[in-house]
């Protein structure tokens, strides 16, 4: 409890730290006067105990889209540390430049050689510039169709991780073709003639967060989110009122569970109460296990039934009536 | 048929047969007077419309409904509709703003059109096709379940029957009203296009003022030759986000078909009145090796 | 006659001009002073005819060189716009540029479809500035390589005009990976499944032109060059002196007869006295029949005898020894 | 075999065994004493030679000998030369400062080698390889009919034998001297690289300093992973042209490794002391999936 006060607060969090800093000055007190307070210190541990299962167990789809952002939530590069090895990064879309907001590269899960691509993030100002704050630029893109089609040359299940906001909104993404890059990836992730595992373990945001986020197998992180547009951008569009995303997030649908039940989302993934961010370690080792799974299922596939079988997935997303 | 032959034959089914007037129509001459909103005049909506939409004064291609696109790049009476008994449902049951469902129906009572994109087959020029038309009075053109659906099944019909498919399209991006369904949309349209592709069908698509957005970022740039209209705004991220993104005002003609060619990214700029001429041709040469 | 003065003069025609003005210039004097000058005339414009004939029959390389860059010798347009029907200009590589410099489209030449790549040379300063004198950047290639891959997916038959001092050797070219362009334009030529036919028409500058400059056919104008090197580049490398390009010109063999008898050109189409720019529409439509006919010839073959037999001709060229 | 245990080996094989110097390792360890270009010092033969070539004061990576570098990236004495009887012709008679053919006699005199490239199958890490490496000392490095040949072979070899391809590359371009000859082995590499491509065989490229011309715009950049040691100079065209072309100082950096990785242009840049190690890794990746 003593690195409360240094740990990042999310907004909904403000009312359980407010008391957990209660909670600890009181301790401080207790030390300092002698044991009497430790009757107000049990109740206010209990209070303190049952306003956190409450809060994290009745999250509402903003908190968790709040979750999926924490600074703190084990990113891509965490992922390659803890559950890949003999990471060997591959940089350059041959056209351009090297999009740090874009890894790509081969790995050894458990026996398994794989590609890996994912967004990223950073921990610090140093690494979100650097990593552009997880939105890629056009030669993102680029590099990551580039390792899908090497994959595919080599048979290398691809596994991604996908945490952005979205693709970079600026003005020589526009000018270098953004969205021209974005529908090259989703056209060659369709039809590569490899397993495709995605994982959703934090922000899933649209166009930027697709390119690399279908295939055969969709996992999501419990508080991961994948949306069509930002909670923040659709309130704005409806309300003119940011402030609305909220709303905006319910009406959405982005949550791991939404997900799952509309059957886009194959499997989800606990995450400790309050985050994955509690215990990066468990979670990670539980998506190693999810992916390994994934493609232990899928290599049984030949070729072209996986593709056939990617297609039929894909073609089976919508909802609508013949009248 | 010659293009100025083509016209004429356009006219008059147009004008000796008003009895029934096409679904839609409304939209350009919807009274006596249009304002231009490139020159800001006022023009009589009978010269704009004869003029495909086309101002007679600043040459803005303004937009067109589903049956005047049509009408114009198909041969007269040759479009057979297909998959136009699919609705969408209100998969998400969306209330914030307005409420989904009743988003639809005034679409579609402002429109006469079921959806946001016809599709059928049709000729071209003599050549039998498969064609889809963007409306974007339909909730902005937006891709939602059953334009993705539609889409999805035109590359396919191309695909079964080996004919080129041509795509006239205008949008604003995803359907947020239907959350995951609508973005997942961009990729299974994108995976139709690329079995289109493998299957060395053509495809041409025609990029219409505006198109952005998951449209823009799926099916509507992998075509094999991208046309598009003079002034069309094209682009991914929307100009406001991109401007309060970098901070400055955006440079004077940014996201426009003619930048985009300037940027490579599009094949050809074409004024509407060489539009279907020009479709025709690159059918006809795209076509032509696979005999 | 009376367009002497107006015509572009190269080098090695200075004693001819000289002559053929001061024989104009006799005429000239004959009209207002009299008959008596007949004779004079007459034994001047003999001499006119005969270092005519000597100076154009006995072409060095160097002056063949010269005349593969006169400015009005007919460029990739002037065949565009003679040779072929209902062009279709296409634009754009798809991720960064539209490169005036590549000629790219479809087009029909007789009954046929075909796709056709080109360098571009202009006329004057504002098209040479627009054309950037010829030479293509990166994305000059890269536009070339897609219309490769279009013709390829849609069996056209694809038509190139060689006519470049070479690729473009600026700072950004190189960052944009010239060489990448270059390499990559010629694996695509190497394996389209569809006959490609190649005009060397002017100048053709190393591996700018190779880019799109080899395949089932070459075809050489008579004084068009095809060289590893510029003459004075080669010059400069051996001598330290551009001025020594001439004798450059003749070590390299690089004109069309030397390929022809190297066994790298297929046929070489005869010029007039002087040059292609003497009487274009003649050297055009010989172009355009020789076209056809290669066509008719590569027609006959199914694509996999095609890329089989386009790949031994690569794999044959080369002079070493076993020992 | 770890790479230290294999620098060991290494040292005890070169060192244990001396009576016959390996082919061409003068170049770098001709005197006692040497000279780095990179920081002007002088530096003991020795020490460079035992750091692979590597400045052990500034760290810059001199050029090795094919031999040197057949030493430091495949397994102790598994390099088997093939088509080592090419020899180069002289078709053009070429005369024009030094004669052609004197150039080639010089060069093999003075390396000891046949021609700029060797080619062999060999052992990386206990996998089959085919491996080739180019030496710079000779014409440096440029392509010629047998450079391009003995290339073209590489990948053929490679090819038939379903094993990877690794090429250290260096290179000042095309062989001028034999003219067209020369060029068009640029299309025959590329032909032969898309080949491989085609085939689903890995090929990794390692680009050394300098690699410019006509092989980096051909077989060079079309590897599936390229590699590039620290500092080593890469392009099209050579600097001085591109400065005389543009009119201004050169950007410092320009045309190197580092460079063109902010550039997108190659995957990694590796220190020498560990390019045997990467360079396996890859395999072991890109060939895993075959199994
Ligand atoms: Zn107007
Ligand atoms: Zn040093």
């Amino acid at each position: 409890m003593s690195d409360v006060a240094r740990r990042f607060v999310m907004e909904f969090e403000r009312p359980l730290v407010d008391l957990e800093e209660k909670l600890e000055s009181l301790k401080h007190l207790s030390v300092v006067e002698g044991a009497e307070l430790a009757v107000e210190i049990a109740a206010l541990e209990a209070e303190v105990d049952e306003l956190r299962t409450t809060l994290y167990t009745s999250l509402t789809p903003w908190e968790r889209v709040q979750i999926s952002r924490h600074p703190e939530r084990p990113h891509t590069d965490d992922y390659l540390a803890d559950v890949f090895r003999d990471v060997i990064e591959l940089h350059g879309d041959r056209l351009y430049g090297d999009d740090a907001a874009m890894f790509a590269g081969l790995a050894s899960l458990g026996t398994r050689k794989v590609a890996v691509l994912g967004h990223r993030k950073g921990r610090n100002t140093t690494e979100n510039v650097r990593y552009n704050f997880g939105s890629p630029h056009p030669e993102g893109f680029r590099k990551a169709e580039r390792v899908m089609l090497l994959a595919d040359r080599f048979g290398l299940p691809i596994v991604t991780f996908l945490d952005t906001a979205g693709a970079y909104p600026g003005l020589e993404d526009e000018d270098r073709g953004q969205a021209w890059a974005i529908a090259s990836c989703l056209a060659t992730l369709s039809r590569v003639r490899v397993p495709v595992v995605t994982v959703g373990i934090g922000e899933g945001g649209s166009g930027g967060a697709l390119a690399i986020g279908f295939g055969d197998r969709l996992i999501m992180l419990e508080n991961a989110y994948y949306s069509v547009i930002s909670p923040e951008m659709c309130a704005t569009i409806l309300h003119k009122e940011p402030a609305r995303a909220a709303e905006a997030s319910g009406c959405l649908q982005l949550t791991a569970q939404d997900l799952e039940r509309m059957g886009l989302a194959d499997e989800v993934v606990p995450e400790p109460l309050g985050g994955a961010q509690r215990d990066p370690v468990t979670v990670m080792g539980a998506v190693g296990t999810a992916v390994a799974r994934a493609l232990d299922d899928l290599g049984a596939l030949p070729a072209d039934a996986l593709i056939a079988s990617r297609y039929e997935r894909l073609r089976a997303i919508g909802e609508y009536s013949s009248e | 048929m010659p293009i100025s032959d083509w016209f004429r034959a356009r006219e008059q089914r147009r004008y000796t047969a008003p009895s029934e007037p096409p679904r839609g129509s409304e939209s350009l001459a919807d009274g006596v007077w249009v304002r231009c909103e490139g020159c800001k005049r006022t023009l009589y909506a009978g010269d704009l419309e004869r003029g495909l939409g086309v101002c007679p004064s600043c040459g803005r291609h303004h937009q067109l409904t589903a049956d005047q696109r049509i009408d114009m790049l198909c041969d007269p009476g040759s479009f057979d509709e297909i998959d136009g008994d699919l609705r969408s449902g209100d998969p998400l049951e969306f209330r914030s703003g307005k409420p989904y469902a009743e988003a639809i129906e005034a679409a579609q009572d402002n429109t006469g059109l079921p959806e946001a994109v016809l599709t059928g087959r049709a000729l071209m020029g003599g050549l039998p096709v498969v064609v889809g038309v963007m409306d974007f009075r339909f909730i902005g053109a937006s891709m939602g379940s059953v334009v993705g659906e539609r889409i999805a099944r035109a590359f396919e019909s191309a695909c079964d029957r080996r004919v080129p498919l041509v795509l006239a399209i205008a949008s604003g991006g995803a359907r947020m009203q239907e959350g995951m369904l609508s973005l997942m949309q961009m990729a299974k349209t994108a995976a139709a296009a690329a079995r289109l592709a493998d299957a060395g069908v053509p495809y041409v698509a025609i990029l219409t003022d505006p198109t952005m957005g998951g449209v823009t970022a799926s099916f509507a740039t992998l075509a094999d030759v991208i046309v598009a209209e003079p002034g069309a705004r094209i682009g991914f991220a929307g100009p406001r986000l991109v401007e309060r993104t970098i901070r400055r005002a955006l440079p004077k003609g940014f996201q426009t078909a003619e930048s985009l060619l300037g940027h490579g990214m599009i094949d050809l700029v074409v004024e509407r009145g060489s539009l279907r001429e020009t479709v025709i041709g690159l059918l006809v040469c795209l076509a032509a090796g696979g005999e």
